[in-house]
């Protein structure tokens, strides 16, 4: 492999960029706009249980620097997921993808999971116990350690292949809930997801996301995000997947040298559908411009 | 979906707040009219979505209402400004669903799509008939441009300072074969129940992307979910589901 | 009273805008540039027990639409304030002042009011329980329940000026935080203060900041303020604060709309050291613009 | 301290990395050599700090070096370019303390504000000798203009590629009657340890504000913590507490 190549959880991946979920779907809209073999790898759209709509509009509202979502979860539900999304994504994806799973029990987790550990497709699970767009679940999964590790535990239960923990920023001690997660055999971390935000139409005086509160992201919460992929690196003795506010190659660079073995793009794509293509391109420039020699070299370089 | 550079060649006032520009560029991808291009806009985070008013070779035209930060700043870009626009997003209408005598209802900033579709229902020779709905007389625009492409044109504004005093629904014409609209959602409501053909509806929202990756801007519909930005933003009359 | 007119914790605002705790000094560095009594008020440097020279340098590093500060309480101590500054102060401004307060124990929290107690140019104190550049306390206080009722407690003793106290934003229950505060005898909250973040040098391979992390403001934090403000005016009764990330008439408006009585403006007095003025100058046409008649009209109009 | 607008008059290269810049604007805030601006980028939160190299009425001289972001934008400012600048920062040199034949050390882009002191201590009249230190031979600049001045100047590159081998404490006169110092912290310390007379050194730190209010570069001095932005960013040699 070439000089981007870095090994997540005992996968090899061509370059550390991947697509966060929720801003790739399920690959093909991409597809059509350039090869996204190019890449690492994806996470897909959070898959649940049942098919959800999610919530109402507006869900979309736009910050300094970033933007707030409140999509809730908007998936067709596992059994489609299997039966059409990834049959469209073979045909465009040929490398392992990462399925990005949410539920609202612990049962749900694994239920999901369990489903999808068929597909040869899938190379690593993202399970997200941060989603904080549903109510009674989602996030409160990421917020307390016991319940961060009795989701750990049962999707480890259901499947061999690797299981990362996608961690919500919204807490006090970010480092005992990872804790609690490698405790449960997770294979991973990847954090941070978005954080609690809220904005409000001043004609209107009301909130401009139907749900009030939605999940902010964007290049605004970079700052947040290298702060505690350092802190959970440094606490933790399994890979860290880093995002949060990733929008060039050299934050990709930052990322990694604070702990990340990989980094995932989320907002950036939404903006520039070209953004992670664009990013690996720029890589290597940037690495010579930083004397780096491999990549993989600079992970949790920052002491 | 393609992204491409657009130089600004003309950006004048229409009226008070609302704003023509004329821009330069790759059009390849603008295959229908009610299609709707997303502009990167310096220091703003978002791309704003404008819809297409029209489209002939390298030439964009689109007419935009000054509504915030993002539009603001577009009103001030003079000459030569370049920009990064996402182009040839979403559906558009389907002229084959439109007859010969075809009824296009554009309410305020809802009117620029009947031009380019109106453009092009003339051109393969069908009669067009036009309302075009507005508040009042100092908002109205393109009266005159729609008359030129040959069109039988109504206006009308709730005040009754110029044209038919009303809504646009108040103006309907006795017989139309299909309906073409685009403007608030009260309007595509009145004329959801006012009108007693097929239609075609374009709708809006907020969006994150525009391009159908961030599911931002779902709706529900009889055949399914869909994406205002991909699948939309124009719906036929049929499948539409109000949520309230 | 005029339109801009808000009454904090029984005190009379000319206006809400109030220059935050360390980003306007003692106030007469910014008198020699205007007459800073335009101001509501303003909160003053944080203020200890003992003298404190603070953080190694650097103290300082820039991101997207903000910047981290470790600065770590640098101040002359209590003593000195009250001998050195206060006076100064008197000379440029003849309205009740914010004493910004911390300490790294109940007792010290408890002996720094007690002496600024006794100074009439005071006319609140805001407690900060919530600095992240200080170890062995500062924020620890703001993270635990209990630790910041003690510390309200301990203040209400020894003074009967109106206290404020000033919450940190990285707790995963805000709430409950602000509340134990309420139940302490807290007279009014005040958040958000700084969200911990950390920036690496790519050249050097280390943080930016001698310390690593510290205290990330700007206008990239404005939604998670505008949601915490939010959350926490419509689970207490008593007035709160609004700041983080404010640069414009219109984040005013926004935050009193979430349920601030007044707002804090922080990291923008050090980009445009007019800012504060500025704002205050641009209010009554912001309000004319949204319709509004006075400005206390639409605190917490928001539902 | 003035907030002023600029205008970029000139903006050229020194070497491949180094600018000139000649702003025009009010500068009757800048009062002493030594003293710095802080200029405002758009899209960038922090202003950047940038020494005066020169004032002359209402012309503003800057010397650059290209090392982030913000002086990566500068670069490309074309002429015309207005900028947001708070004026008059920092204390400055001193002239009284310099007496009849003072020592000017000045180290890449610690050069700069050297050309100013040395043209206020000519103008009354002193006898200055200039130590310019560089790396190496194309990143020399303004050794004429010191020249031109009336200056005794001495350069010296770290490679020998031009002027004198070795760093400007290798090239110290017999005598002179103080010093004044300008350059990367190392070089401070060395002319600190390697002259026998009163001197003055100008200090660097990453700063928020610029104007006292953040406490951001503090540093600890003999008689007490000073603020580097404002009771700094020149430090009598007296005064200075080494941190390490």
């Amino acid at each position: 492999m070439g000089r981007l190549s870095v090994n997540l959880c005992g996968v090899e991946l061509e370059n550390p960029v991947i697509p966060a979920s929720g801003t790739f779907g399920f690959g093909y809209e991409f597809a059509e706009i350039y090869d996204i073999n190019c890449l690492g790898t994806f996470s897909f759209k959070g898959t649940t249980k049942d098919a959800r709509f999610g919530n109402p509009t507006p869900r979309i509202a736009e910050c300094t620097a970033g933007m707030i979502n409140a999509v809730g979860l908007q998936n067709p539900g596992v059994e489609k997921v299997i039966a059409e999304e990834l049959p469209k994504l073979k045909k465009c994806f040929n490398k392992p993808v990462m399925a990005n799973v949410s539920g609202f029990s612990v049962d749900d987790y694994a239920y999901t999971c369990e489903k999808l550990d068929k597909e040869e497709q899938i190379g690593w699970f993202e399970v997200n116990v941060s989603c904080p767009n549903v109510h009674g679940g989602g996030m409160s999964f990421g917020t307390d350690p016991k319940a961060a590790f009795e989701v750990t535990k049962a999707v480890k239960a259901v499947t061999n292949k690797p299981v990362i923990v996608k961690l919500s920023p919204n807490v006090t001690d970010i480092v005992s809930i990872a804790k609690a997660c490698e405790d449960a055999g997770a294979d991973g971390i990847s954090l941070i997801n978005t954080m609690l935000g809220m904005r409000i139409d001043l004609n209107r005086r009301t909130p401009i996301i139907k749900n009030k509160m939605g999940g902010f992201s964007g290049s605004a919460i970079f700052p947040v995000a290298v702060r505690m992929v350092y802190q959970v690196s440094n606490a933790v003795s399994i890979p860290v997947v880093g995002m949060g506010g990733v929008s060039s190659a050299e934050d990709v660079i930052e990322m990694m040298m604070a702990g990340a073995t990989a980094v995932e793009i989320g907002a950036a794509n939404l903006i520039n559908p070209f953004a992670c293509r664009d990013i690996i391109n720029e890589l290597p420039q940037v690495l010579d411009k930083y004397k780096i020699n491999e990549i993989k070299d600079i992970i949790g370089v920052v002491e | 979906m393609k992204q491409v550079l657009f130089s600004v060649k003309e950006n004048t006032p229409l009226t008070d707040n609302v704003y023509k520009m004329i821009l330069t560029g790759d059009c390849s991808d603008i295959t229908a009219s009610g299609q709707f291009v997303n502009i990167k806009i310096d220091g703003l985070f978002l791309r704003r979505p404008i819809s297409v008013c029209d489209r002939e070779g390298d030439t964009l035209t689109i007419i935009y209402k000054v509504v915030g930060k993002g539009t603001e700043i577009m009103s001030k870009m003079p000459e030569g400004t370049v920009l990064d626009v996402l182009t040839g997003l979403g559906n558009g209408y389907n002229l084959e669903l439109c007859g010969e005598n075809p009824l296009l209802l554009g309410g305020g900033v809802g009117v620029p799509p009947m031009y380019m579709l109106a453009k092009e229902l003339r051109n393969i020779g069908k009669k067009v008939t036009v309302i075009l709905g507005f508040n009042t007389k100092s908002e109205v625009f393109y009266e005159d441009e729609f008359k030129s492409l040959g069109c039988d044109v109504t206006v009308t504004t709730v005040d009754g300072s110029y044209g038919k005093k009303g809504f646009v629904t108040d103006a309907l014409p006795e017989s139309y074969s299909h309906f073409c609209c685009c403007g608030p959602e009260p309007m595509l409501k009145a004329v959801y129940k006012s009108t007693n053909t097929s239609g075609q509806l374009s709708f809006e929202e907020r969006m994150g992307c525009g391009f159908g990756a961030c599911m931002g801007c779902s709706c529900k519909t009889i055949t399914g979910y869909k994406r205002i930005c991909k699948e939309g933003p124009v719906m036929k009359k049929e499948e539409i589901l109000w949520e309230d």
